[in-house]
């Protein structure tokens, strides 16, 4: 065959305009560290303490004191420069690593926390990560669930109801039977049964999968209120007496100081969540089910030429997706040690839609965007509880304020699974 | 099983089964393990008791007041009680359209447009004096405390819910008084600011476990939540830490909750028994307009029996507080809030 | 292996597209399967591949009746099948789009990509294709995409490979290349079903030819029979395969591009420094195998992508800025190439549609107010001039044929007074007749004086409009050539040769296809 | 695969109006696309009947009164100890269920309808008025919803924009001092921009950065959610003197004026109801802004070609759906509640949602959904007050009539009626 040449380097002018975008977020976070924190802060002369300590650690790792003012108008220093070190690059159309806004980033909560915690008290790292994490257990659950379904091609927003189905059986189930571990064998069920629903009216009557999922989560809402006001408080020490989770320390990974009880001294339905985080990213992408899952996701036809049933597929792979996003459930109830209350799972759901969005549909993209937002929220409770002056209401606001700046800021129009909501049917 | 023989219905205590008493709760619903719980709980005693016929109902959105409190007139209820401030406005219409019935406000008292106190004479308010019992609580935790860090927080920044606050930390304060080499440190309200750490709903339990968590991470030991079932969300993370225990609020949370066993002591808001007897006030044809104050004066507050701390507190901590009890009834300290009633 | 259908009868709904056909492709020969856009072609193989459960008749192989329950039993029974439209999921590498379905793993459902890949190498090789394997699909320029659907057709041992269309997305010299590798095939005892509307290229390769007309057979043919012949049988009348038009008279040069660049995501050249005018009058044609910047220059001119540089001038005025409705308001009529998605709206009326980018102007609206009763009058006019064959005019348009739909656009972009006609693909999917009609309108739009900018990637429909021809490759104008250039000449262009080498290369035999030659002869 | 289903893009949302309505898109037992070749079968006037679309959304209330019938007989401890010897005297069981849904079901007609027992016609005639009242906010919040469905976006972000129409409206109200009528006119111009404003919000950061809709209005309604939160604790903010967190009293120069005397409650926001529902048509309808909005939604490619601007019309619709939620949050407190509290919004964000799927993302189909589920919340209340049934079984009954108006298909397969012939035209 004839090929022409090469076509020619572009000019100059013809390249792309320069994205200042991130440069001028960097600029602005460094000189809101530089003066907002450091020389305006009011820190002078005040000291800061991190403490990674739990008090029960086994190596214990002394605290953090360092001086506030120097710390932050230090920090302030080198963000500044990093945003100039951007600006530079973004004029000659480069982009920095990736390491480079996760530092930006690590280097201005640092900077955050030195001068709020200036003197109010210390800042409790492990706690705070570790609460972050707890507070992200239901929302990766959820992310994994509706991750597995779209890829699948099928658009999942019933994860909320799901969530709050695997809540209200696992304590259920838990409760009668007196064994928290049951709880774990129902509440999987119970996201399938939800899932079973949404199948069926997805593929067998081609409903609106969006409609779908609004509607089953009111459906569960109104079952479990039901239930509960029906049947749980009738007889609550049978139906809803609280049972926990143990929590099992991993021998010699726990006892690794701040990572280790942040990490590993979780109950089994942790260890579970980052055993499905593992398994679902290793299968989807390097193992036969991965390969036709996003398959039957991007090209269903495609997938049922080559003899996949793309719509049992689908199903089985809801199904499981719905048993993820079951467990997560479970975590409000017997993983937190709680009885079920009423519409407990609070919005979580659309919350853990939301990261597998910000997440690009990957499960590590997903875990990631579940861990900024439960960061961002205990990160609110930690400042909270430090007497920081800022009101209540606002810091719970972060973590969603975060969210919409994720989305529209650095996500933007991303490319979901082609098929994700388009019922599939070969005459 | 066997088919039971038919019987006449009706049992109970008295029959007044011509007069009927209802009430209608806010968004926290019968099982908030709080307020409303404790309202519905007087009524069923005075249903028991009283064997007067009675009606319930249950609002999920601040829509659902006027309608329910409607339909409650419209059953012809003789007393129709509201439970929290919420329920203000429409137990307020209610009772201005049908003056021939009564009607009664728990929590709150009834106000005009510029949130002036009035009366009404078909209106009773039924509200409690929180703070002098936390601030009994306050004394005992601080007391209490090995770290010298005690901590509070509430659902919503409401009055009914700050009393609390407000009383704890001025107990704190007495406490630290009395003892001047001590300083321990209440976290999660500021009384002078009026301002602190709030769940932000009366329902999430996560959100309460994860305040905890970070209280008990700041050393904080004895934790008062003022959050209904949030409170349970506290209650465990306080039981899973092992080293910190919680001041429950509103009823014994001994008996009402499964955490008995970390429960200081609650600071007790005896609505069920004010409920109680304003209905059989009403039935015996006595219904008075006058607000009802819960105090410990009247045992309308009160601090619960330590129960399985009851070993714990040294006796003369327990002394002290008995003796701050006498004091704040016989008014030799007054404990003030910008929330009392 | 020996194949025969019998007395398939496919419906949908109430609609007949196979009406008790039957079929034998005896073991290595190439069967050609001929008929007009719509006549059941691909219907017909989606059932003998499994895709579709025929209503009455059956398939038999090598004697025995067999039942495919899915295009898997299709498979294991020998079949192959590279469909109209690929079969291949965009984001995937070549090596997982051959392996998807018959995955080679290493135990516990883990994917065996190195095994993936030897084999399309191995495949590769045999046929000297040179794919990569770890290429990304979507990256892919569509002859490669087709060389992937054939090893994936070839990787599972398919002794009847069907091909449906493979040649409407390729230059000549590429059909060239296909038709060596059909006959290599051959040779090693394949069966092939090749299903095209091209008659050259049948006569060019087929042994046997079976012409279907709206869902029947209705006659056999020898590869030596006449192309009218074949046409005649195709269509049931005679076909004017070419248009009548007068010679055009040019009047001055009232459209032109000049350096026309735009960019891509991830800063891909999509059209490289374009510069060509249109003098009223005159019809351009831009040729070229679809996915060199054609789409891209169409869109541009009517501002639905900014160029990075570059000026587009109609009447004396840069459009630069201007936005699409303003464009449209300036008198350019666009057709689009894909008219489900960009022509129509599916679920609108057919008056509806009739307006879509009239909808506030007069008279069809008086400032926010729409006039229905004025769409209406006016719409039914439009079906009349247009010949659209409908059953009423408020019915969504989807219930339309995709001919009459095509009509519907043509008859609301030249039913007003233009300035400049933009049209791609203007008859892609439609039938022979309407065909016809479509081009009798375009030369008439030109005669009336607009300059028309038509693009069509099958050469048949260039010859047969265009005043002027312009070849595209790469984003960049190969070359601006008469309408008298001979089809190899126009092949090598479109294949990135400059005009000069073309000519020379051909002129010395070099390389003229043989296709070409069968015609000449 | 049918058409508009196979275009890019038609995605989701643009389902949202094809699923149930046109039986092309929902609809796999037609094969998807049909010719237009209608009756084939014989046309009879029963057949027709048989397979109207309204005769499904008949069936799909009954079946959805039925799931709730059982719950309620379920939850019911007489039944429940009928069924302990039910294989003694079956009949217990039956007549016990019998009797308590009945008696469920008459209180919740006549706390919706019209009360045959009421002490005084006022009071009979009342529940249908209350309808009428829980409608309201229903229709409004519903319309903007379905608007967005019907422009192909998925606003769950009601909810939000319902509060902040009514904190402006609210605010405007009891802050300013303006003659009546003006008053009223400037506050619920606040609630529009309040709405408007969130809504706005959302659909901006679509058109310009492609910010996915469904999760930024899930975000901005959590945020609003606080907001109101943080403001009604602001003396500034709230105009009172209680510490609790509520606004003063709207004054009555901005009330929106009973409709009827005084145990009435229908206010003049019906009235805006009934307005907007006649104006959301108009516009969709009748209107080339609506052509655009509906052009965008079926298939924003070709609106594109057509020089249809889709990131003008993702911004005004997303605007304009937010206005009429918050236009709901004004009725709510300008005519209901008078004053702002925290939980004003209630659950109006999400009931509007069924609303609009229940309607089918039409205006009229819109406001009758809108008076069914405002029929349902008003006879909720008296069912819950007389009969002591959990209000929450309203949720089942509706969420149960959703999915199956969702499926016709379905229902008719339930009772084994006939599928319609061809398509029908919009
Ligand atoms: N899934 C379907 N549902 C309904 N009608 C269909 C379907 N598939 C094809 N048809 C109709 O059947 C007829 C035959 O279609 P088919 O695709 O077999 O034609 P073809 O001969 O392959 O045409 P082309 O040359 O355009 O590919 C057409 O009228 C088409 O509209
Ligand atoms: N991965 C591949 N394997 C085999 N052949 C390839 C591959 N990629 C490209 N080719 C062939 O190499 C030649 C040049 O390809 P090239 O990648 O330059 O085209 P392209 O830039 O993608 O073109 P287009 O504009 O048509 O998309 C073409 O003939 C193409 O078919
Ligand atoms: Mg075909
Ligand atoms: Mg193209």
């Amino acid at each position: 065959m004839t090929t022409a040449a090469a076509t020619p380097q572009l000019t100059a002018d013809l390249r792309a305009p320069i994205d200042w975008k991130l440069p001028v977020v960097y600029a602005v976070l460094g000189v809101l560290t530089l003066f907002g924190f450091g020389l305006f802060g009011g820190a002078a002369g005040r000291h800061t303490v991190f403490s990674f300590s739990t008090g029960r650690d086994f190596f214990s790792v002394p605290d953090l004191t360092v001086s506030s003012w120097p710390t932050a108008v230090g920090a302030g220093i080198v963000l500044v420069m990093m945003a100039a070190a951007a600006a530079w690059l973004a004029t000659r159309r480069e982009k920095p690593g990736v390491w480079f806004p996760v530092v930006y980033g690590l280097l201005f909560l640092f900077a955050f926390l030195t001068w709020a915690g200036a003197d109010t008290g210390r800042i409790p790292v492990t706690p705070l990560l570790a609460g972050a994490l707890a507070l992200s257990v239901p929302l990766i659950f959820g992310a994994m669930c509706g991750l597995v379904g779209e890829r699948s091609g099928i658009i999942n927003i019933a994860i909320e109801g799901q969530l709050l189905a695997g809540a209200f059986l696992a304590a259920v189930v838990a409760s009668a039977l007196r064994n928290p571990y049951a709880g774990l064998v129902a509440a999987p069920i119970a996201g399938a049964l939800v899932a079973v629903l949404l199948t069926f009216f997805a593929i067998r009557y081609w409903v609106d999968q969006i409609i779908i999922g609004v509607v089953l989560n009111v459906l569960v809402v109104g079952l479990t209120n039901f239930l509960f006001s029906t049947v749980l408080t009738a007889n609550p020490e049978t139906w809803n007496a609280r049972q926990s989770l143990p929590t099992v320390p991993i021998p010699l990974l726990a006892d690794i100081p701040v990572i280790g009880p942040v990490f590993f001294n979780q109950t089994i339905l942790v260890y579970l969540m980052y055993a499905a985080v593992a398994v679902i990213h290793v299968l989807l992408f390097h193992s036969r089910w991965g390969l036709r899952t996003r398959a039957i996701g991007e090209h269903p036809k495609a997938a049922d030429t080559v003899g996949i049933r793309v719509n049992r597929s689908r199903v089985v792979n809801t199904l499981i997706a719905g048993g993820i996003a079951g467990l997560g459930g479970a975590f409000f109830t017997i993983g937190s040690g709680l009885a079920f209350g009423k519409e407990m799972s609070a919005g979580q759901g659309y919350i853990a839609l939301a990261a597998m969005i910000l997440g690009k549909w990957s499960p590590m993209g997903a875990v990631a965007a579940a861990l900024l937002f439960g960061f961002a929220r205990n990160l609110g409770n930690t400042l909270s509880t430090m007497g920081t002056p800022v009101p209540s209401d606002l810091l719970l606001m972060l973590p969603y304020i975060v969210t919409i700046f994720a989305v529209a800021g650095f996500v933007g129009r991303v490319r979901p699974p082609a098929a994700a909501g388009k019922p599939y049917g070969a005459q | 099983g066997e088919a039971p023989e038919d019987s006449a219905a009706g049992d109970g205590g008295g029959d007044n089964s011509d007069y009927k008493a209802c009430i209608v709760s806010d968004q926290g619903g019968w099982d908030d393990k709080s307020f409303n719980e404790s309202a519905k709980a007087g009524l069923d005693m005075a249903v028991e008791e009283l064997g007067i016929d009675h009606a319930t109902a249950e609002s999920s959105a601040d829509a659902d007041f006027g309608p329910n409190v409607d339909n409650m007139v419209s059953q012809g209820c003789n007393i129709t009680l509201g439970v929290g401030f919420l329920l203000e406005g429409a137990i307020h219409d209610a009772a201005e359209a049908n003056t021939d019935l009564h009607f009664g406000l728990v929590d709150a008292t009834f106000t005009d447009d510029d949130s002036n106190t009035v009366e009404l004479d078909n209106g009773k308010p039924i509200i409690f004096n929180t703070a002098e019992a936390a601030y009994l609580a306050g004394y005992l935790a601080a007391g209490m405390s090995e770290s010298g860090t005690v901590a509070t927080f509430g659902g919503i920044q409401i009055p009914s819910v700050t009393i609390f606050m407000d009383g704890f930390v001025d107990g704190v304060a007495k406490y630290n008084e009395d003892n001047g080499d001590e300083e321990v440190k209440v976290l999660g309200w500021d009384k002078e600011a009026q301002s602190g750490s709030f769940s932000g709903d009366f329902e999430n339990q996560s959100q309460g476990q994860a305040l905890t968590e970070q209280f008990i991470s700041q050393d904080a030991d004895i934790i008062m939540p003022v959050a209904g079932p949030v409170g349970l969300g506290a209650a465990s993370a306080a039981s899973a830490d092992g080293d910190t225990s919680i001041v429950w609020v509103d009823q014994d949370g001994y008996e009402s909750t499964e955490y008995g066993d970390i429960i200081l002591t609650t600071v007790q808001k005896e609505i069920a028994t004010a409920v109680k007897d304003t209905i059989a006030q009403d039935v015996e044809g006595n219904f008075s307009s006058e607000p009802y104050v819960g105090t410990l004066e009247n045992g309308g507050v009160d601090l619960a029996p330590y129960h399985d701390f009851e070993d714990e507190v040294p006796e003369e901590l327990d002394a002290k507080v008995q003796e701050l009890k006498e004091q704040i009834i016989s008014g030799d300290i007054v404990v003030e809030s910008p929330s009392t009633p | 292996m020996k194949l025969e259908l019998s007395g398939i009868t496919k419906r949908f709904g109430s609609f007949t597209a196979n009406d008790s056909i039957d079929l034998v492709v005896t073991p290595g020969e190439i069967h050609a399967l001929l008929g007009e856009n719509g006549a059941g072609k691909s219907t017909l193989m989606n059932v003998l591949y499994g895709l579709y459960a025929p209503e009455e008749g059956e398939i038999l192989i090598d004697g025995r009746a067999v039942r495919f329950s899915g295009p898997g039993d299709a498979v294991a029974a020998g079949i192959g099948m590279v469909h109209q439209h690929f079969m291949l999921v965009p984001v995937f590498t070549v090596a997982e789009s051959v392996a998807l379905g018959y995955e080679p793993t290493r135990g516990a459902g883990m994917m065996d990509l190195a095994e993936a890949r030897r084999k399309v190498e191995e495949i590769s090789a045999r046929f000297g294709f040179s794919i990569d394997p770890d290429a990304v699909i979507e990256d892919l320029p569509v002859g490669a995409q087709q060389r992937v659907e054939i090893i994936k057709a070839l990787s599972r041992d398919a002794e009847v490979l069907i091909l449906d269309e493979p040649t409407a997305v390729l230059t000549p010299q590429e059909t060239d290349e296909l038709i060596g590798i059909m006959r290599q095939l051959k040779e090693r005892g394949t069966s092939i079903v090749f299903i095209t509307h091209k008659l050259r290229e049948v006569k060019a390769i087929a042994d046997e030819i079976t012409v279907i007309r709206r869902g029947r057979v209705v006659g056999q043919a020898a590869p030596e029979s006449t192309e009218s012949e074949l046409a005649g049988l195709m269509v049931g009348r005679e076909v004017h395969l070419t248009t009548d038009k007068e010679a055009p008279e040019p009047g001055d040069a009232t459209f032109s591009v000049e350096n026309l660049t735009v960019v891509g995501g991830g800063e891909s050249v999509l059209l490289d420094d374009v510069s060509f005018s249109v003098r009223r009058g005159e019809v351009l044609a831009i040729a070229g195998v679809d996915g060199n910047g054609q789409s891209e220059l169409a869109e541009a001119i009517l501002g639905l992508v900014a160029p990075r540089t570059g000026r587009i001038v109609l009447d004396g005025r840069d459009l630069g800025e201007r936005s699409v409705k303003e464009r449209l308001r300036a008198g350019i009529g666009f057709v689009p190439e894909d008219r489900s998605t960009d022509g129509v709206i599916a679920g609108f009326a057919i008056r509806e549609n009739m307006i879509l980018d009239l909808y506030d102007a007069e008279p069809y609206a008086k400032g926010l107010s729409m006039r229905p009763a004025v769409v209406r009058t006016e719409g039914e006019k439009k079906v009349e001039e247009f010949d659209i064959r409908l059953s009423s005019i408020d019915h969504p348009i989807s219930t339309l044929s995709g001919g009459n739909q095509q009509k519907v656009v043509l008859a609301r972009e030249l039913g007003r007074p233009l300035r400049l006609l933009v049209a791609s693909q203007p008859t892609r999917g439609v039938d022979v007749g309407s065909i016809e009609f479509v081009h009798r309108r375009i030369i008439a739009e030109r005669d009336a004086g607009t300059p028309c900018v038509i693009v069509s990637t099958e050469l048949d429909e260039v010859y047969n409009l265009a005043d002027r021809i312009a070849v595209m490759y790469k984003g960049r104008l190969v070359g601006i050539v008469p309408p008298d250039t001979p089809r190899d000449v126009l092949g090598l262009m479109m294949a990135g040769v400059p005009e000069d080498e073309a000519l020379a290369r051909v002129e010395s035999g070099e390389d003229a296809t043989e296709i070409s030659a069968a015609e000449e002869a | 695969m049918s058409e508009s289903s196979a275009a890019p893009g038609s995605g989701a949302s643009a389902e949202v109006i094809g699923a149930g309505e046109t039986s092309g898109t929902g609809d796999p037992s037609t094969g998807g696309r049909q010719p237009a070749r209608r009756h084939e079968a014989r046309p009879g006037v029963l057949r027709d009947i048989l397979s109207g679309s309204w005769l499904v959304s008949l069936l799909s209330i009954a079946v959805g009164l039925l799931a709730g019938a059982v719950l309620i007989a379920a939850s019911n401890e007489s039944v429940q100890e009928t069924l302990g010897y039910f294989f003694a005297r079956p009949a217990d069981f039956f007549v016990t269920a019998w009797h308590v849904v009945t008696e469920a079901y008459i209180a919740l007609f006549r706390g919706a309808i019209f009360d045959w027992q009421a002490t005084s016609f006022v009071r009979a005639v009342r529940p249908f008025t209350e309808s009428l009242v829980a409608a309201t906010p229903l229709i409004l919040a519903g319309l903007g919803i379905a608007l967005g469905f019907r422009s192909g976006l998925f606003n769950i972000g009601g909810q939000g924009q319902v509060i902040l129409g009514a904190i402006l409206a609210g605010f405007l109200g009891y802050w300013l001092t303006l003659p009546a009528g003006l008053h009223l006119v400037v506050a619920v111009l606040g609630g529009i921009a309040g709405g408007a404003l969130w809504g706005g919000i959302a659909g901006a950061l679509k058109a310009r950065t492609g910010a996915n809709e469904v999760i930024v209005t899930i975000m901005l309604n959590s945020i609003a959610g606080y907001l109101i939160a943080y403001l009604l604790k602001q003396q500034w903010f709230t105009q009172s003197g209680s510490a609790n967190p509520q606004s003063r009293d709207v004054d009555a120069t901005a009330s929106l004026f009973p409709l009827l005397p005084d145990p009435f409650r229908l206010n003049a926001g019906f009235l805006i109801a009934v307005a907007a529902t006649v104006l959301v048509w108009w516009l969709l309808e009748r209107s080339t802004l609506g052509f655009e909005f509906r052009a965008v939604g079926e298939n924003p490619h070709a609106a594109r070609t057509a020089g249809i601007s889709v990131g003008r019309v993702t911004f005004l619709v997303m605007a304009l759906a937010g206005a009429l939620a918050g236009l709901a949050g004004a009725s709510q407190v300008l005519g209901t509640e008078d004053k702002l509290t925290i939980g004003i919004a209630g659950s109006l964000g999400f009931d509007a949602i069924t609303v609009a799927l229940l309607g089918r993302s039409r205006p009229l189909g819109t406001f009758l959904a809108g008076l069914l589920f405002g029929a349902f919340k008003a006879g909720g209340y008296t069912m819950q007050a007389q009969t002591g049934t959990p209000i929450d079984i309203i949720l089942v009954v509706q969420s149960v009539i959703v999915l199956l108006i969702a499926a016709p298909p379905l229902v008719r397969g339930l009772f084994r009626l006939p599928a319609p012939a061809g398509k029908e035209a919009r």
